[in-house]
């Protein structure tokens, strides 16, 4: 069959000449479980790894030709080259990925959609959920490297705590929750009673205010919406739907918002709670 | 997506194999499919006017919200949809993507949805006077004037929707059949006969998911369109037996194509050019591949190359 | 293949969730689906009394020789048959077929065929005495007092038929639909008011398949049906809306089953049972595995296996 | 996902216990080109390399789940427990198989269909066509180990001889023909002319009368088997047909006989001349 899909090569010449990457084949350089059904999978890809912003996420393509669909995940961690991904294991494409081990090649295209707007000097208060901690875990990564900013992780697992190590590593403050003593809204809560929300007790760090940026459970995301609002915070919220394309062209991953349906993957994933209509 | 021009990995190809669409030529047989198409979501990827035509989202008379999500759900080799018809409307489409598309220098078929046939006729003149170079008019909306059911299915509705918005416009017009029908060559007659200059086929065929976990439909909106790889059978049998019940039709082939060998299929069915919709989805040069694997393909078949290019059809 | 008994592979499983389907109990709840199932060609690879059904090949009043070869084609996730009902006619079903799967063990649903309403009669009338079980009655067969289209497109010639049918036999009566129909509720609600105890859906959808080497369709026949994992998002919905249309209509589901997980999904739709067809082409014992995965994937689902268990359906 | 696909385990027990194997997984052994677009492919399989007469066939099956049907093709030669296969790249399914190597697995199911009836001593010629080849070397392979009958081999190629020396290897004569020099009935015409056919150089060897076993093209078989009707000499002929499940349960793969349409993989593949009504 004549086939005039991209190779390596035709892809490394046009992101080189600063064209956007059309889905692409990479080589996956690490495949590890970070818990039972939870992975982290990293590959190799320059243009990904210098362009991926917090929340901005990759489509990735199981090979088997019954399942076609784009399996977005957010970018959790740029190392070099290499971009990283953690999901949990739902269903036969991540359990596909799963399968997959170093050496092996995926398909992939992004990074997609719109980052967490985090240039304003701030105490950002990092509210992860579950599988929302990927993006977060970019979040912290990307703060890091910014001196004006603080970062507050705060972050609630189903029962193991996978990632408390990498936030750490990144946020001035991690803090985290499993389902067995609570949800991050508790935690929240208490730690704001507790005066040990911020390293400086209170709703601001150094004079920063704070903003949140979450990522988690639709039900999570709703109450830390509530959170913020009651508290008059900026909250910006990243975004899950099922999808078709994952680069604006279906108009099937919508989300209600104030000013009607928008898309997901390319008006979002990251909203207000404002534009959510959310705790209000 | 940062800011980039489009790649344009093919633009130096010299399309070998053009084609006819009711009078109009188009530079190689393969367009897009209605709805698998955003101009702003694609033109990162590759130059539009190298496709033969690109078939826009169906445009309303007044924004649509479309349905609830979650939308889609996988199926084995396919994809469904319900996206209710979401799009912002004509004016928005006559202001933004129709003229964005012609400055790109593409061949643009402007595709048209209502929920009543006043809501078609409504659309179809504001489109007589636009750069469009063709309407296809989407007949599987769910429809208001006939219970809520596509005026695809009745054969006798949809001739007298086709006479009322063929007397607006000298734009050539393609009706776009439903499968979801007893017997396509019912509906393909009547528009035809009604004054349609070509037919496009197949739109999606109506199915679900469900999801085992929760025991409920994926979709929120229950039931969705089938579309993608798995739907290639249905489409072929439905262009072959138009084909052959209306010998003269102008007929553009579309379902489950994401090679050129598939497009060919369709070509040797009988179709004069083909659309690529879903698998636009999952790989978004895909048309364009599709077309360049179909000009070589057509370079060994001369014959069906030739025919094709007098505007004329395998059968 | 050498005379051998069958493996067994499966034989020592004591059948958890059984379900009822038009009154009659099957130990679980998958079956064979006609024309996808010989009991001498099966036999070998398990204990057919294991199924919860088996149905058997559309049998009409005398035998059909069929359609001329080639009968096949493959589609992506599919097969396409035109088989054109070749069979040795009820007579050699009463003498061989029958007596042997009943002398297995096995729970029979008899399929019937004809070409017209008497020669459905003649069958029925035949099969009225038989051991058989149940009695499934295919109307997409082209029938010839229907202008060659089948009568399960047409609802009053469905309901005239099934009427005449209904008042030659107490057994348990199954009429298996179509789904190349705009709108299957319809003829679904026409075969349960002329007194159908069961539907059974899907039946293939009209398909075909094109050789590019030479530009000619794969089938002798042109078209035929599309059957397989590809189907399956187009019988759930079948099935999903007959459900909500007739809440109380004991239904049959098929259509691209080849796991336990997608026999659940026609459940969770509101089938009562599934039947497993082009899956036991590409692998012997499908049905039983699939019984086997349903079996244990309904231990986690007390409320639908209870549901089933009293004959009644999850939704 | 529950599955219960027989392990290699329980196929090995059921097989041992002298049951018919269901589809399962065998490592291949071999895969070799023969030449342009013709592939020798051997695998592992103790039934089968037990079992599978001349003309009978193995079913295999692709990796890809959108390629479900079966792909059939003859034995053409046991080797301890070792089964091969001779195909020619015709299309995709074809074209996996011939990217597979040792060590790889695939699936099978066989043997199906009835075999060449070569109990009586005879002179069996063995007329082949193309990819018609593999069962007529697997009946010079099983009539060798028969000191009863004598065998001579007619081959037609397209251009390259790529089975002359393994039916060399078998039977007592071999003689072939590629396109470019004619086709295998003027091979057969030729050498009856020359008095070349047989050893003895007529119609019978050693007193054996002549019957022709063949597998070709189908204007080869039919020309084949008006060939043998102008001698009156018994005609059995390998048939081809598309098939659904290669076992005999959906009748899609039939052929036109005087007995009416009969399955080419239950009923045949193997049916005589008369059967067939070719050469009255
Ligand atoms: C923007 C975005 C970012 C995401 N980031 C992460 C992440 O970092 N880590 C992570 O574990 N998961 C993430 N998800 C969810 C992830 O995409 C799904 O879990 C995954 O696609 C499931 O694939 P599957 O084949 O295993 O499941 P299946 O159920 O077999 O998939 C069937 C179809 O449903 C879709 N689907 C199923 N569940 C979801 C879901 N929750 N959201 C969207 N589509 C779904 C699949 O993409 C596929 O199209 C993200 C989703 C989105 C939209
Ligand atoms: C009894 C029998 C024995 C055979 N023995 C051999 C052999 O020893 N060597 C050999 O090279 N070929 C043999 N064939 C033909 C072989 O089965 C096909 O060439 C092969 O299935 C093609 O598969 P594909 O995926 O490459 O082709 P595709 O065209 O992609 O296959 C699509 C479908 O068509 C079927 N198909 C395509 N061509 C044929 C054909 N000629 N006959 C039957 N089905 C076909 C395939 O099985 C598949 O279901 C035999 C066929 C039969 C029926
Ligand atoms: C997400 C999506 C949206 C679609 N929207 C439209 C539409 O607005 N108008 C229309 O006529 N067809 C629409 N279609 C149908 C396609 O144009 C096409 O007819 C169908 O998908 C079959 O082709 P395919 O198998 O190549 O996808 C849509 C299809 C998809 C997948
Ligand atoms: C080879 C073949 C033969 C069939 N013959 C019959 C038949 O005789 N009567 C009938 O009612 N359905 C017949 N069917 C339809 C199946 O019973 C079933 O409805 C259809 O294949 C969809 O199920 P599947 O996707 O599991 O195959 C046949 C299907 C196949 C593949
Ligand atoms: S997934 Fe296609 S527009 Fe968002
Ligand atoms: S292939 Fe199924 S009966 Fe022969």
């Amino acid at each position: 069959m004549a086939t005039f899909t991209p190779t390596a090569d035709v892809v490394a010449e046009a992101v080189q000449a600063g064209y956007f990457p059309p889905r692409h084949t990479v080589e996956i350089t690490d495949v590890t479980q970070l818990a039972p059904g939870v992975v982290r999978l990293a590959f190799h890809d320059p243009y990904i790894a210098a362009h991926a912003k917090p929340a901005q996420f990759v489509n990735l393509y199981t090979k088997d030709p019954m399942r076609l669909m784009p399996r977005p995940f957010g970018v959790s961690e740029i190392d070099g080259d290499e971009v990283s991904v953690i999901f949990a294991v739902v269903g036969e494409g991540t359990a596909e990925f799963a399968r997959y081990q170093a050496g092996d090649t995926v398909d992939v295209l992004g990074p997609l959609g719109n980052p967490f707007k985090t240039k304003n000097p701030a105490h950002y208060l990092l509210v992860a959920g579950g599988l929302g901690v990927p993006p977060l875990v970019r979040a912290a990564q990307h703060l890091a490297a910014d001196e004006r900013s603080r970062t507050t992780a705060v972050v609630g697992y189903r029962d193991v705590r996978f990632a408390d190590d990498v936030f750490a590593r990144y946020a001035d403050r991690t803090v985290s929750i499993d389902n067995a003593h609570g949800n991050v809204v508790t935690l929240l809560d208490r730690l704001e009673a507790d005066g040990g929300l911020t390293v400086d007790g209170g709703l601001t760090v150094d004079g920063l205010e704070t903003v949140i940026l979450s990522c988690g459970p639709l039900p999570m995301m709703k109450a830390v919406a509530e959170w913020a609002a009651k508290r008059s915070l900026a909250c910006q919220l990243s975004m899950e739907q099922r999808m078709g394309c994952g680069f604006g062209t279906c108009v099937l991953c919508t989300v209600d918002t104030v000013d009607g349906r928008l898309k997901v993957c390319a008006d979002g994933p990251v909203f207000t709670r404002e534009q959510l209509g959310w705790g209000e | 997506m940062s800011e980039a021009k489009h790649i344009n990995l093919y633009e130096d190809h010299e399309w070998k194999h053009p084609t006819i669409v009711a009078g109009v030529p188009w530079k190689n047989p393969v367009g897009t499919a209605s709805g698998t198409f955003q101009y702003a979501a694609v033109r990162w990827f590759y130059d539009v006017s190298q496709l033969g035509a690109v078939c826009t989202k169906g445009a309303s008379p007044v924004p649509w919200e479309g349905n609830p999500s979650p939308r889609t759900a996988e199926g084995p080799g396919s994809n469904l949809n319900a996206v209710g018809l979401q799009n912002p409307g004509i004016d928005h489409y006559l202001a933004t993507d129709l003229p964005q598309l012609k400055e790109a220098g593409a061949m643009v078929i402007a595709n048209v949805a209502g929920h009543s046939d006043d809501e078609y006729a409504e659309v179809v003149a504001k489109l007589a006077d636009s750069p469009a170079d063709m309407l296809e008019i989407n007949v599987s909306c769910p429809n208001v004037s006939h219970g809520g059911m596509s005026v695809g299915t009745d054969p006798v509705a949809l001739g007298k929707l086709i006479t009322r918005l063929r007397a607006m416009t000298d734009k050539p017009m393609i009706v776009k059949l439903t499968p979801n029908v007893t017997d396509i060559t019912v509906p393909a007659r009547a528009a035809v006969e009604a004054g349609a200059d070509a037919l496009s086929m197949i739109n999606t065929l109506l199915g679900m998911r469900i999801d085992i976990r929760t025991g409920e439909p994926v979709i929120a909106h229950v039931t969705g369109g089938v579309s993608g790889p798995a739907v290639l059978p249905v489409g072929l049998a439905a262009v072959y037996r138009v084909r052959t019940a209306l010998p003269e039709v102008p007929i553009i082939g579309i379902g489950g194509i994401d090679t050129g060998e598939k497009a060919l299929e369709y070509l040797y069915a009988g179709a004069n050019a083909v659309e690529v919709g879903a698998a636009a989805l999952f790989d978004p040069v895909a048309p364009l591949r599709v077309a360049r694997e179909l000009d070589d393909l057509l370079d060994e078949r001369p014959e069906l190359a030739a025919k094709l290019a007098a505007g004329r059809t395998w059968r």
